[in-house]
């Protein structure tokens, strides 16, 4: 189905401490396997994430950056997720209207009692950035030889 | 004096571009700027001033110094490489060629800087005479004839022919190089077009601005001034005058951490921002008068104190049209004319 | 400079099964900083713990990286460690290599290489960590209760009786709320004031609470354990201390026809009054906008007929100031105005009330001494229709979303009890669906079918069309039979959606408790801290969290209590230093990150500040660290960078990012 | 115009206010500055023209700090600037007495295309007239004042002061554009258009940061741009990553505050139609969280800072296509 087996990309995934983190826990717990090419950031809340930490990732050189958070509603602080939604969802619309492929940045809500969701999602998304191939985009090429 | 018509100037610019990277005002998104030749450029030679000015091609906005590595848990210096192949660049202004004698005046003194002076022995610089000067233009107040420009070689556009003519060795070993296609001139109808362009540049309205007052001295008599304190209040600090600035020549030094290692980097600076000259203790230029005056008591009396009386503005301009708050030179040696200090 | 100690855990083979920890060691040792790195079987265990204060005191470590399972597991046990060998216990990090590495890859390569990566990321944080200090703050053992229906009454008397003195304000003249307006209760159908009287007097009678009746928070400030809190203690005019509750200022008052609050506006009551009967205090109030003396100055009937002297016409209204540990928000409900819905010819027809009204009807305190009677003509109804869900589940904007969870069990109760008092008296109950769940509640709904023939019909009304004969044409569907009905009615009794008390943004602005988009308050968690509030010390009691009945609402107010106590009985707070932190020297005073706070921890100083010599007064936000809990949500508000977490730094979290990008 | 220094000079003879924040004559038509005058004298060089296109509402951050109240000249634009401010209490609005200009449509002097302009003739107000006489060195032109105008005034927000203290003049409505046409032209590129024509525009960018330094949102005390907080310190592009990084993150803090005031794409020394950021995120904002105009009243709630429990998800991004 890859269709680019030899590009490992770099992945990001920004997981609230609360549900999503949790949930990750839980993949990993359940042995529910996703692509070694997630690499977990923990932070308390979606809502501490800085549209800077995302850009600044893809600076570095990461080719696809996810987002998860408790489901709208469930948040921990009670209101962090509605603020990171509507942040992320102008983010990606900025990103997408300056040409960056829009697959690359995703947002998924995920308690706790998710790892199935967890693993499905990071799959997916995994497979979506494969397809997309290296971001060469928004990527700065110093970081790159 | 040669010459070659102006539709065969595609021709030239490759046929420089053999031997040489080549340099020339190019159109991009609707703005003109110095930029490398290609085959699909946009050459524009009618626009007078490029936005930024050709500053650039010798002392870049942004130029690495030298990368550093871990290796085996040692530390790799590896130094930029130094310009070292001959480029042209072509289509400089009488005023932004002054503009980089005044670069040299301070990056060629000692200690020189090595980055420039590398870039200038391998620079070949082609000017051109201003055809249409702008109202904005002041150069002849710092002696500047636009209608004879410094040069390895200098040019003209008269009609539909741009005349050639080679002043230095740089400048004939160039004109060797492309000599097949030039064909021989009469420098009468060059004497012809820059009469018109003197004449022209005799009624613009800031031709005959007097610098009384200004050079050395003025450090001392003008520093205390409260004009200062009426002129900068427009001002918003931000760069846009020193950035199109051709002399402005301060930089700052940064290092860039790509994960891997650094990369020390300088890139222009501007004497407006306010984390200018920032130390560790503070700032010692703490508002934005002071940094104002800085700006201008450089170019019309820090500077000629150091090099023998030459201002560090070439009257090009750019300022004038650029400022967003339309604060600039003029204005400021103006405002001091006018009461007689 | 860090010097770090990286400790890799193989947890027996859960993780060196998957991952080659003596290549994540070595690797560990190339990093910039780490000073140390060694791996061990179990790092939890206290041998693993032990080899952490090792590598303490002998290689000098300032930061700690554990290479293990999650952080929710085990990231308190190493702190605790470090801490215990002398180490601030924020300066370790985990790197979860087990359920985000060893569990779920099977390549040993690239496991490895993974919880390298893991790894490499925790010590470029602990590179920027900071020593951080819980910090403590005290506890005022007070508790306040705003509201004094059942909910409040309750908590507060749970939290007495654990030995704490509580207040409850009351915004009307006696406590006793919704409850003290009920006639009888479901499934039990025992008489409300009944059961609830008793708890009055006990509330009234304890040691431990103070009841300020007619009386308003005016506005809080403060956080957990240390709430100040204005009340206004309305003016009564009555002095409180002198009146006997003898009554005859209300016999002889002139003014007669203000619309009774209590009676849901059925009947009229003096300008001296006192609620109803039982009311707690049994001291009357005057209500100055009907009051003859107020408003002409001329009568005072009643300061002359009170023999103790209580009435005093020149009472100011009194603000008094209190220092409390917890806040219980216990404010109730009313009924929604119906004036969107027309169709029901409520306010067309006398006889066309709300549910809350036919509990007052059917009272025997109530304007018709208990008799259900037609407030047109005072006959007997022979056909009673009774409307369920009126602006309960509504999908417009006219009504409220949700169900209001009491109106089945009450309709089938009102049902039950007119056919068991009036057997003559057909009952109708037009329904969309009949919800009973609950103890004995789904019997008591069988019971009015069966044993008391109620006519359930499950079908909407369309209009309610009042008569020349004073009759009421009810036009409404039959779901089920799928036909159109037209019923002749005497009276019509709509089953009214509940809201919270429409005061609800004051308070909840005042406690910057939020509230969801139909005014309840917002829970803590809606399912794990259902009784708190997110604001830190405040707590929820009653139907102002959501739709519930008497028992629960106990249930909850005890729940709530418990909180409080458990709040109550620490002498000390301590507080997470993980909180936001505002740098004032970048700090623009725009308020941005006020507005995202969920805890209302954000406020605004005018401080003189030095700015690099620039010394200038500027509005600056300060965090109380005691009310933040650390979401990060002002700190991506802020432009400037100002607001920051402490422990999850903008430049942790970047360096991290860099880690695992490089 | 005569109007506005009268009434300048009685406020300030009257000791009402302190001071007056205008625009001063420069030394043609086009090169009028923002200015503060102090004295009844120093407004014979105050001026009010076509060219008057500075948004003065930032320059008032510093004036609430001094002695006294400022006397500033807003047009209708400006005034929702001023708002915002007060809203960020950036700026005080009691140390302001606010006069509302008319405002016929503000004029580009690089929109005139002719060499050597020495005078332009009809800028003037309140006789704006419709065609412009240029006077250049090299001969007199005729142009349009609609041709002349800035960009933002083809899509004026309208001519209604937001707030003020007292009006003085006429305006003209001058919109003739759609707001949004040109960002929703961009929208229905393909990616590799998309990212080839921001990559032409913004690789002209020098970052000089005039379109940050004139910005009335971009208030900050200390830009993140030029702190360490992120490490994001940033003086000059290396490569144009760096200017998308710092025009992203600009056009996002400003987002929900920018009241399209339209001054970055004003002042822009190399012509970036920098406007084109801030109404991506507008245009997405009215549409997806409902109409928003930033500064239209003061302590309203942006939509960053606000939510609602059934906002889109993300994905609408990916969805919309």
């Amino acid at each position: 189905m890859s269709m680019n087996t030899e590009f490992r990309p770099t992945i990001v995934a920004f997981c609230c401490n609360w549900c999503s983190y949790a949930g990750a826990d839980l993949a990993g717990s359940s042995r529910l396997a996703y692509p070694a090419d997630v690499k977990i950031i923990r932070v308390p809340c979606s809502c501490r994430v800085n549209p800077m930490f995302i850009l600044r990732a893809f600076e570095k050189g990461a080719d696809g950056v996810i987002l998860c958070g408790c489901h709208p509603g469930d948040c921990h602080y009670s209101t962090g997720n509605y603020y990171a939604r509507r942040r992320m969802t102008l983010l990606f619309s900025m990103l997408d209207y300056l040409g960056v492929e829009n697959g690359r940045t995703r947002v998924e809500w995920v308690s706790a009692a998710e790892g199935v969701k967890f693993s499905e999602t990071m799959n997916s998304f995994v497979e979506k950035i494969r397809s997309l191939g290296p971001n060469v985009r928004l990527g700065d090429l110093r970081c790159k030889d | 004096m040669l010459k070659i018509k102006r539709s065969d100037l595609g021709t030239l610019f490759a046929k420089i571009a053999e031997n040489n990277e080549l340099y020339l005002p190019v159109k991009a998104a609707g703005k003109t700027n110095f930029a490398a030749w290609d085959q699909d450029a946009d050459v524009d030679l009618d626009t007078l001033k490029t936005v930024k000015s050709p500053k650039d091609a010798f002392f870049p906005q942004s130029e690495g110094l030298y990368s550093c590595d871990r290796e085996e848990g040692k530390i790799k210096i590896t130094a930029e490489k130094l310009q070292d192949a001959p480029f042209v660049v072509f289509g400089i202004r009488a005023c932004d060629v002054r503009g980089i004698a005044v670069l040299d005046k301070v990056f060629l003194s000692q200690p020189v800087d090595t980055y420039y002076a590398a870039r200038r022995e391998h620079g070949i610089i082609v000017s051109y005479a201003c055809g249409a000067p702008e109202t904005s233009c002041f150069c002849k107040v710092f002696g500047i004839d636009a209608a004879q420009p410094e040069g390895d070689v200098v040019t003209w556009m008269v009609g539909e022919d741009l005349y050639w003519d080679a002043k230095t060795e740089k400048g004939q070993k160039l004109t060797a190089q492309v000599a097949e296609l030039l064909t021989e001139a009469d420098a009468a109808l060059v004497a012809a077009e820059q009469e018109k362009i003197r004449s022209i540049i005799e009624k613009l309205p800031n031709s005959h601005l007097s610098l009384e007052g200004w050079g050395a001295e003025a450090a001392k008599t003008r520093f205390d001034s409260p004009i200062w304190e009426q002129l900068y209040k427009p001002c918003l600090a931000c760069g846009t005058c020193t950035f199109v600035c051709p002399t402005c020549q301060c930089y700052d030094i940064k290092d860039y951490d790509t994960g891997n290692g650094v990369k020390r980097y300088r890139c222009w600076d501007s004497c407006m921002y306010s984390d200018f000259t920032m130390m560790a203790h503070g700032n010692n230029r703490t508002s934005q008068m002071q940094r104002f005056r800085q700006r201008f008591l450089h170019k019309l009396a820090y500077y000629p104190a150091n090099n023998d009386g030459m201002f560090s503005c070439v009257g090009c301009g750019r300022c004038v049209d650029k400022c967003p708050s339309h604060l600039n030179i003029v204005k400021v040696i103006k405002a001091f004319g006018k009461e007689g200090k | 400079m860090q010097r770090i100690g990286v400790f890799v855990c193989h947890c027996g083979s859960n993780i060196a099964a998957t991952v080659d920890v003596k290549k994540v060691v070595e690797m560990a040792l190339k990093e910039q900083g780490v000073v140390h790195a060694e791996d061990y079987p179990y790092m939890c265990s206290e041998a693993g713990q032990s080899r952490i204060g090792e590598a303490i005191a002998q290689k000098g470590l300032t930061g700690i990286v554990v290479c293990s399972c999650s952080p929710r597991m085990h990231e308190a046990t190493f702190r605790k460690a470090a801490e215990r060998y002398g180490l601030n216990p924020y300066m370790v990090e985990i790197a979860n290599i087990r359920e985000h590495c060893s569990w779920i890859h099977k390549d040993m390569a690239e496991a490895t290489e993974k919880a390298t990566i893991l790894m490499r990321a925790a010590v470029a944080k602990v590179h920027l960590n900071a020593p951080l200090q819980a910090g403590e703050s005290m506890v005022t053992k007070r508790a306040l209760v705003i509201g004094g229906g059942i909910a409040g009454i309750q908590t507060a008397i749970d939290i007495a009786d654990a030995g704490y003195k509580v207040d409850i304000v009351e915004k009307t003249p006696s406590i006793g709320g919704r409850m003290s307006q009920l006639d009888k209760t479901f499934p039990t159908l025992d008489c409300s004031a009944c059961i609830l009287t008793p708890k009055m007097v006990e509330a009234a009678a304890h040691e431990n609470i103070t009841i300020h009746t007619y009386s308003e928070v005016e506005k809080v400030s403060g956080f957990v354990g240390n709430f100040t809190v204005d009340i206004r203690k309305k003016a009564r005019m009555v002095d409180i201390d002198k009146c006997t509750g003898c009554g005859v200022c209300q016999e002889k008052c002139p003014s007669k026809k203000t619309p009774n609050e209590f009676n849901r506006g059925l009947n009229n009551r003096s300008a001296i009054y006192t609620p109803f009967a039982q009311a707690i205090p049994n001291v009357p109030v005057i209500d100055t906008t009907a009051c003859i003396k107020f408003k002409t100055g001329k009568c005072g009937v009643c300061q002359k007929v009170c023999q103790a002297g209580a009435i005093d016409y020149t009472q100011q209204d009194e603000i008094i100031t209190e220092n409390y540990g917890a806040i219980v928000v216990a404010t109730g409900f009313d009924t929604i105005k119906l004036d969107k819905y027309g169709e029901y010819a409520y306010g067309q027809s006398k006889d066309v009330i709300t549910s809350l009204e036919l509990e007052r009807v059917m009272n025997a305190a109530g304007p018709t001494k208990g008799h259900l009677e037609r407030l047109s003509d005072g006959k007997a109804p022979k056909e009673i229709v009774f409307i369920q869900c009126v602006g309960s589940r509504c999908s417009d904007d006219r009504g409220k979303p949700y169900c209001s969870k009491i109106c089945c069990m009450y309709t089938a109760k009102h049902a039950m009890l007119i056919r068991d008092k009036y057997p003559d008296t057909n009952v109708t109950v037009f329904y969309i669906d009949v919800r009973t769940p609950g103890k004995n509640f789904d019997e008591f709904y069988r019971r009015a079918v069966e044993d008391y023939g109620v006519n359930y019909i499950k079908g909407q009304v369309g209009k309610v069309i009042p008569q020349a004969d004073g009759s009421l044409l009810v036009q409404g569907v039959d779901l089920l039979d799928q036909k159109q009905i037209l019923k002749k009615a005497d009276m019509v009794v709509l089953a009214t959606a509940i809201e919270p008390n429409p005061d609800v943004r004051k308070i909840a602005t005042m406690l910057t408790a939020s509230i969801d988009t139909n005014n309840f308050l917002t829970e803590a968690h809606p399912k794990l801290r259902p009784v708190e509030s997110p604001t830190a010390g405040v707590f929820l009691s009653g139907v102002r969290q959501g739709p519930k009945d008497i028992p629960e609402t106990v249930a909850q107010a005890g729940a709530a209590a418990v909180k409080v106590i458990g709040l109550l009985a620490k002498d000390k707070l301590k507080t997470n230093p993980c909180t936001a932190k505002s740098d004032e020297l970048l700090c623009n005073g725009c308020s941005q990150c006020a507005n995202v706070c969920p805890y209302g921890a954000i406020s605004y100083e005018t401080k003189l500040i030095n700015d690099h010599g620039i010394r200038e007064d500027r509005r600056v936000a300060v965090v109380n660290s005691a009310l933040c809990q650390g979401c990060g949500a002002c700190t991506v508000t802020c432009p400037s960078g100002a607001m920051d977490l402490q422990g999850f730094s903008n430049r942790q979290i970047l360096a991290e990012v860099d880690a695992i990008c490089r | 115009m005569q109007r506005l220094i009268d009434r300048a000079k009685a406020l300030l003879e009257s000791g009402e206010v302190a001071r007056v924040l205008g625009w001063r004559k420069g030394e043609n038509v086009w090169d009028v500055e923002p200015a503060f005058f102090a004295s009844p004298e120093e407004l014979s060089d105050f001026v009010y023209n076509g060219f008057c296109g500075a948004n003065l509402s930032k320059y008032m951050i510093e004036a609430s700090k001094l002695e006294g109240k400022t006397l500033v000249f807003l047009k209708p634009c400006d005034t929702y600037s001023f708002n915002q401010l007060t809203t960020e209490h950036r700026v005080d609005r009691e140390t302001a007495y606010i006069v509302g200009v008319g405002c016929k449509g503000k004029l580009k002097i690089e929109n005139i295309d002719a060499k050597g302009i020495l005078d332009v003739q009809g800028a003037g107000y309140p006789d704006a007239s419709e065609i412009l006489t240029v006077k250049t060195l090299y001969g007199d032109k005729e142009v349009s004042y609609k041709d002349a105008m800035l960009e933002r005034c083809h899509v004026c927000k309208g001519k209604e002061h937001m707030v003020y203290d007292e009006l003085i003049g006429e305006s003209v409505d001058t919109c003739d554009g759609d707001r949004f046409a040109e960002v929703a032209k961009i929208e229905a590129m393909s990616p590799e258009e998309k990212f080839a024509y921001f990559q032409s525009e913004l690789s002209k960018c020098i970052r000089c940061n005039a379109c940050r330094n004139v910005c009335p949102a971009c208030s900050c005390r200390k830009c993140v741009f030029d702190s360490n907080k992120f490490d994001s310190a940033q003086k000059a592009n290396t490569i144009s990553f760096e200017e998308k990084m710092f025009h992203i993150i600009r056009a996002f803090h400003v987002a929900g505050r920018c009241t399209d005031c339209g001054e970055c794409s004003r002042v822009c020394p190399q012509g970036i139609p920098l406007h084109l950021f801030n109404r991506k995120f507008i245009k997405d904002i009215d549409s997806l969280y409902g109409t928003w105009q930033a500064g239209a009243e003061v302590d309203a709630r942006g939509p960053l800072t606000n939510f609602r429990t059934d906002d889109a998800e993300p994905s609408i991004v990916t969805k919309r296509g």
